[in-house]
């Protein structure tokens, strides 16, 4: 048996890399045991990398994530999802009466609620970025935190908010109800987004140095095979088909095949060749997050990130 | 009545003693779920509000079919009896103790006033670091919210129990653990039971805050999943299922105070 | 103004409680009630108060009512009965407020009952401030205030200790003299029963049947210097009653 | 004792009554923040464990500096008596007709039962769409929460009115609402206090639940950014002011009480 | 063995409850203590059982407990203080269980205490089922078990009703005519005073103090004999005591 290691991941399909690795045992040939466990929420993840609970995780770039790396708890080590110009990435939905108000397009959202799960995710950020880019002030965008997806679908389709940005399989699968009209795409106003980075606890990043480059290593073969498979559809059919059959083991697992292949078709988002990390991307949101005040202190790109497992760029 | 002749004495008693009636809870529950499912099927209740019976019953089943609502049950209904145990037990000895020494009384009783009103849901992020995230903070958020509740019956009972009674045993020698066992503690149950029912409530309560962490299966977390995913018919079988437990631990309860207090009036 | 109860037949669910009752109560008169525990004095009362339907039989209200009674059949009761978030006045007030007396005659009454009850002074006390004798007293003000026709007491004293009870004696006999009032008196105690009846009405155990009516003819105010006579009638009754009394004594009382 | 000469009688009688000792509890908290404090600066307690005491009073200050304080506290009493009151209201006026009324008792009774166990936070999804984002979920969060339990008391409360009381008033002809207002408020008012008690209480931990959704001030919503922020000391200052506002009302009902209850012994 | 009680002294906080209380309590005689509300009765039969501790003074045990008693000073209380979640049976062994008697020995004294008490057959009834006066049975069963050198009794009688009372009392007369026991009988019933006491010790209103202490030499089994000349004495003591009362019964509980 090889080295038992935990893995915090959440039930979607951008943290197929890990479920890939471990279905087609590479982790195994990389000498892992793997256990997966499973969260509701990103943060409480980083909070157990942080205590040491789970080893390795996924996830987008957080106040609370840079927070833990403040206290010398946590470190990113490598790149996961991220958004790219040409594949359909995170889309920006209004509902359906803001959209008959007349905001049919990113740039009249001045004025306009917008949901987000908590200040500090990564739904604040996108926000910020398109009202950047558009020139609208932060101020004039309405920020309302819901807490969980669930609540935001809910406000988004009872027209109680009016944007929200997601990633496609679920703002597809809400365009379609004609509730929720998508007005423009994140990879427009954050072509090079990292989404989700790989972190670990600084411990096992500074000795355990062997088996995080294993894990890595499994970890950017999953990510291969579903790029290959659902992104660049470079595979065939059959390879697609059975990627998603293995996918939905963890995803939508209590909604049947027929339903649940085409929202996991439809998540298809690129994950980093080689595990490599944005990290002036990184570095642009940590100063972001610096100037909202989200994180104190003078946390520099260092202590967030650990460069040595990766190809950066 | 100023009349000469004779009068009956007009009744003026009665009332104030509303009666079961039998069949009206029933027919009730079934009145309200008859209308709901009408008010969905017109679409007077639209799917987004509020999913129809019918639905919630599918899901149910589903459950049951797959097999899942047992795991989540049995998930959950072992955290529950862990994290209650444990709780409740720490929570009658802190309140034997805070009920029979003034020494406990004045150190702990103003920390129990000042923790209990604390939110459980507000520091599960410490409870991860505490607890880590496997059943350790899943049955301590239980435990949390069970203890402060029992200690608190648990000393009102004790501070209840009939002194005559404990005056009583005094004057017949008894040792002073006879009189905690033998006066106090069956003194105290009827309100230690009390506790019970508010304590099992909470810890039902606690579950779906327990279940945020790292649950894969349990109760909790399929409302969760379900609320995550907007799936409101999961959502509202997940919540009749934690409904179903509720009344069946106060039936139990109810039990257990009709056996054990069976010398009540 | 006198009650007459005819045929009173009373039972709770399966318990037979009274069988076939015939009294008359007659005016001015206070008729006393005995009996073992248990064998239907409240029942019976409450029979005569209207708070109770009978299975059988009615209870006649015989003659005028006095146009100036509030509440023709008042009761006292044995635990007193005060609200106790209410002052001694708030407690004699509550049978006068949905009356339209207005200010003044409500007042009037108030200040007249406290005064002919001794408890001026305590009108502002609350009734957890109170003795049980002073309690009582506040039962018995709160009922004079209504101006009853009749006065049905439900073991009033038994609730009381030995020397209170001896002391609300005698005033319940000043007040009697000065009143006139009509009543009927249940009690456990012959000693009272003999002290403050003008006939005692002795009840047999569960089904309560009328087993005898012994008529006192000494004058309420004479009877303390009649001892011998009174004993020889309590220990008549005593008799009548004692294995009664023993057997129910014994009974368990439930299941 | 078997002996001929004179001997005093043993003493056998006292205890049993915890008394207060004046400054023990003070003196706990004290110590307990002291070896918190000392615990944290040594490093015994790491950071990431818990805050120590002198960054959490930092928070707190800087709470107070800003203003912030006012108006995170501001919004959440808003909503906490806003959603107090009216569910106290509706309890209570529901609490009633079950009491009095046997049609209400059947069938609002086993309603009431089923529904008082669901937990709150797993319908806020639910909430959303009934009661939109704005102050309207929030304040239906509290309102719910502090609905049931102040039925049950309040119907408990009337089920327990000395029914000897109400047949006096009934044999002094009293009319109906005469003993309503007169006989049975006053009567259950100990038992409706004592739900407020619990209601409020439940109130202040739903505080976190209702601000949940898209609250920008409010403690609660402090609290949840700091949790997912992980600022550790400004989600245990969070707790503290919540703590604070327990003790505070529980302090006032207290005051209520003892107004409102000065006639029982 | 006998008690003595030299220059008792009782105050709770600034209230002096009893006052230089002198007394000797003989072997094998009742004496009743008998005085207005609230003077001290119960405080200083509490002294008096070692449940209190005097302010000033001291209670004294002369000559020889006897052996076989396993608590020689043994209460009687007047609301029975019976543990309602134990039978009985339970209730009487309760005195037992800290002694280590072994089954048999406990059995058999069970056995014999409640025949004594004519209680055999409710052996596994719980408190809720019984009447007032059985309950005060198995109260004075559970305090006969321990055979004890003196009984305490703090108004044994006066929860139960009149008739019950007159039976208890019976029993209680019969019981020291085989037993002779010794005790001290606090009461307010002037009756039952002067039907159980050889010797009745009068206390003023509080701070209580001895105001008088009559003697009565009339053997317990004759006095139903003796109605006339107990009436005298009773009818004495009532004078003696009257105002006092009066007073007692008027006065304000608190504030
Ligand atoms: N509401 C009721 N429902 C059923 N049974 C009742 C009710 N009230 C009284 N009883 C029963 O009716 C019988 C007579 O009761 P009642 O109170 O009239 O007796 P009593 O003579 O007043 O007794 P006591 O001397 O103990 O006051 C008792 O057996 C009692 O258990
Ligand atoms: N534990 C106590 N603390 C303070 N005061 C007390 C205590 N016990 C009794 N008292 C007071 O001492 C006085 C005497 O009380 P005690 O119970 O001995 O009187 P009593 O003669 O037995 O009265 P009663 O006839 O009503 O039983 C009363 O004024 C009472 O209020
Ligand atoms: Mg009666
Ligand atoms: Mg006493």
């Amino acid at each position: 048996a090889g080295d038992k290691i935990k893995v915090g991941a959440l039930r979607f399909t951008s943290h197929s890399a890990s479920f890939i690795a471990f279905e087609k045992g590479y982790f195994k040939d990389a000498g892992l045991d793997v256990e997966f466990k499973f969260f509701q929420a990103a943060a409480p993840m980083a909070v157990a990398i942080a205590s040491g609970d789970i080893d390795y995780g996924v996830t987008s770039i957080t106040g609370g994530l840079i927070n833990l790396a403040d206290k010398g708890a946590i470190k990113v080590i490598g790149g996961a999802l991220h958004e790219e110009k040409g594949i359909d990435g995170s889309a920006i939905l209004v509902s359906d009466k803001a959209f008959k108000a007349g905001v049919t397009s990113p740039d009249k959202l001045a004025g306009r609620s917008f949901g987000i799960t908590q200040i500090g995710s990564s739904f604040h950020y996108m926000a910020a970025r398109v009202a950047q880019k558009e020139g609208i002030a932060m101020d004039q965008i309405k920020l309302k935190p819901l807490q969980k997806v669930g609540a935001i679908i809910g406000a988004l389709k009872s027209g109680q908010i009016d944007a929200w940005a997601i990633v496609p399989h679920i703002a597809k699968a809400l365009a379609k109800s004609g509730k929720v009209h998508i007005i423009g795409w994140i990879n427009d106003y954050a072509p090079d987004y990292q989404v989700t980075t790989v972190f670990t606890s600084t411990d096992s990043a500074a000795n355990q140095k062997d088996r995080t480059k294993r894990f890595l290593a499994a970890f950017a073969r999953g990510a291969a095979d579903f790029n290959a498979a659902l992104v660049d559809k470079t595979a065939g059919d059959a390879a697609a088909e059975a990627t998603v059959k293995l996918i939905h083991k963890y995803v939508y697992a209590s909604k049947p095949y027929a339903k649940a292949a085409p929202s996991i078709r439809n998540g298809a988002m690129r994950l980093n060749e080689g595990a490599k990390l944005n990290v002036s991307n990184v570095k642009a949101q940590l100063d972001w997050f610096k100037a909202e005040k989200l994180v104190k202190g003078a946390i520099g790109i260092d202590k967030l990130v650990d460069k040595s497992y990766v190809k950066t760029y | 009545m100023t009349s000469g002749s004779p009068n009956p004495v007009p009744f003026r008693g009665g009332g104030f003693k509303p009666k079961p009636i039998g069949m009206v809870g029933p027919i009730v529950f079934v009145a309200v779920v008859a209308l709901w499912e009408v008010g969905s099927r017109t679409g007077f209740i639209p799917a987004l509000v509020l999913p129809a019976p019918s639905e919630v019953f599918e899901a149910l089943r589903n459950l049951v079919e797959t097999g899942l609502l047992w795991k989540h049950l049995g998930a959950s209904l072992q955290r529950l009896i862990l994290g209650w145990t444990i709780g409740t037990l720490l929570g009658v000895a802190v309140g034997f103790s805070i009920g029979l020494f003034s020494l406990a009384r004045a150190g702990l009783g103003p920390m129990v006033a000042a923790i209990f009103p604390i939110p459980k849901i507000a520091l599960l992020p410490l409870f991860v670091i505490w607890f880590g995230i496997d059943e350790g903070s899943k049955v301590a958020t239980i435990l949390f919210g069970t203890f402060f509740p029992t200690v608190v019956a648990t000393y009102g009972g004790i501070d209840n129990v009939d002194r005559n009674l404990i005056r009583m045993g005094q004057s017949f020698g008894l040792t002073w653990l006879s009189i905690v066992r033998k006066i106090i503690l069956p003194g105290a149950l009827p309100a230690i039971l009390t506790g019970f029912r508010i304590s099992t409530a909470i810890a039902i309560v606690l579950l779906v805050a327990a279940e945020m962490i790292a649950a894969e299966f349990g109760v909790g977390a399929y409302i969760l999943l379900a609320g995550s995913l907007m799936a409101t018919d999961e959502l509202v079988a997940g919540v009749a299922i934690l409904s179903v437990i509720g009344l069946t631990v106060s039936w139990l309860i109810g039990r257990a105070e009709r056996f054990l207090l069976r010398w009540r009036t | 103004m006198e009650l007459r109860l005819a045929g009173l037949h009373h039972r709770y669910d399966e318990v037979e409680v009274l069988r076939g009752i015939d009294l008359t109560i007659p005016a001015g008169r206070i008729v006393c009630i005995v009996g073992p525990s248990g064998c239907g004095k409240s029942t019976l009362l409450r029979l005569i108060g209207g708070l109770e339907r009978p299975s059988e039989g009615v209870v006649l209200q015989i003659g005028d009512t006095p146009t100036a009674s509030l509440n023709p059949l008042t009761y006292i009761f044995q635990d007193f009965a005060l609200l106790p978030w209410r002052t001694v006045e708030g407690n004699v007030r509550l049978g006068l407020e949905d009356h339209a007396l207005g200010q003044d005659e409500t007042e009037r009454i108030v200040a007249d009952v406290l005064a002919r009850t001794k408890l001026s002074e305590f009108r502002t006390a609350l009734p957890r401030q109170l003795s049980g004798g002073m309690k009582q007293r506040v039962a018995i003000a709160r009922a004079l205030a209504v101006s009853p026709a009749f006065l049905l007491m439900d073991e009033p004293l038994s609730a009381l200790d030995a020397q209170t009870r001896e002391l609300l004696m005698d005033d319940l006999i000043e007040l009697w003299e000065r009143e006139r009032f009509s009543a009927v008196y249940v009690t456990h105690n012959l000693a009272e029963a003999v002290r403050l009846g003008h006939k005692v009405v002795v009840l047999s155990r569960r089904p309560g049947v009328i087993r005898e009516v012994v008529e006192i003819d000494i004058a309420l105010a004479e009877r303390a210097t009649h001892g011998p006579e009174l004993e020889a009638h309590q220990s008549r009754l005593w008799q009548s009653m004692r294995d009664e009394a023993q057997a129910a004594e014994m009974e368990l009382v439930d299941g």
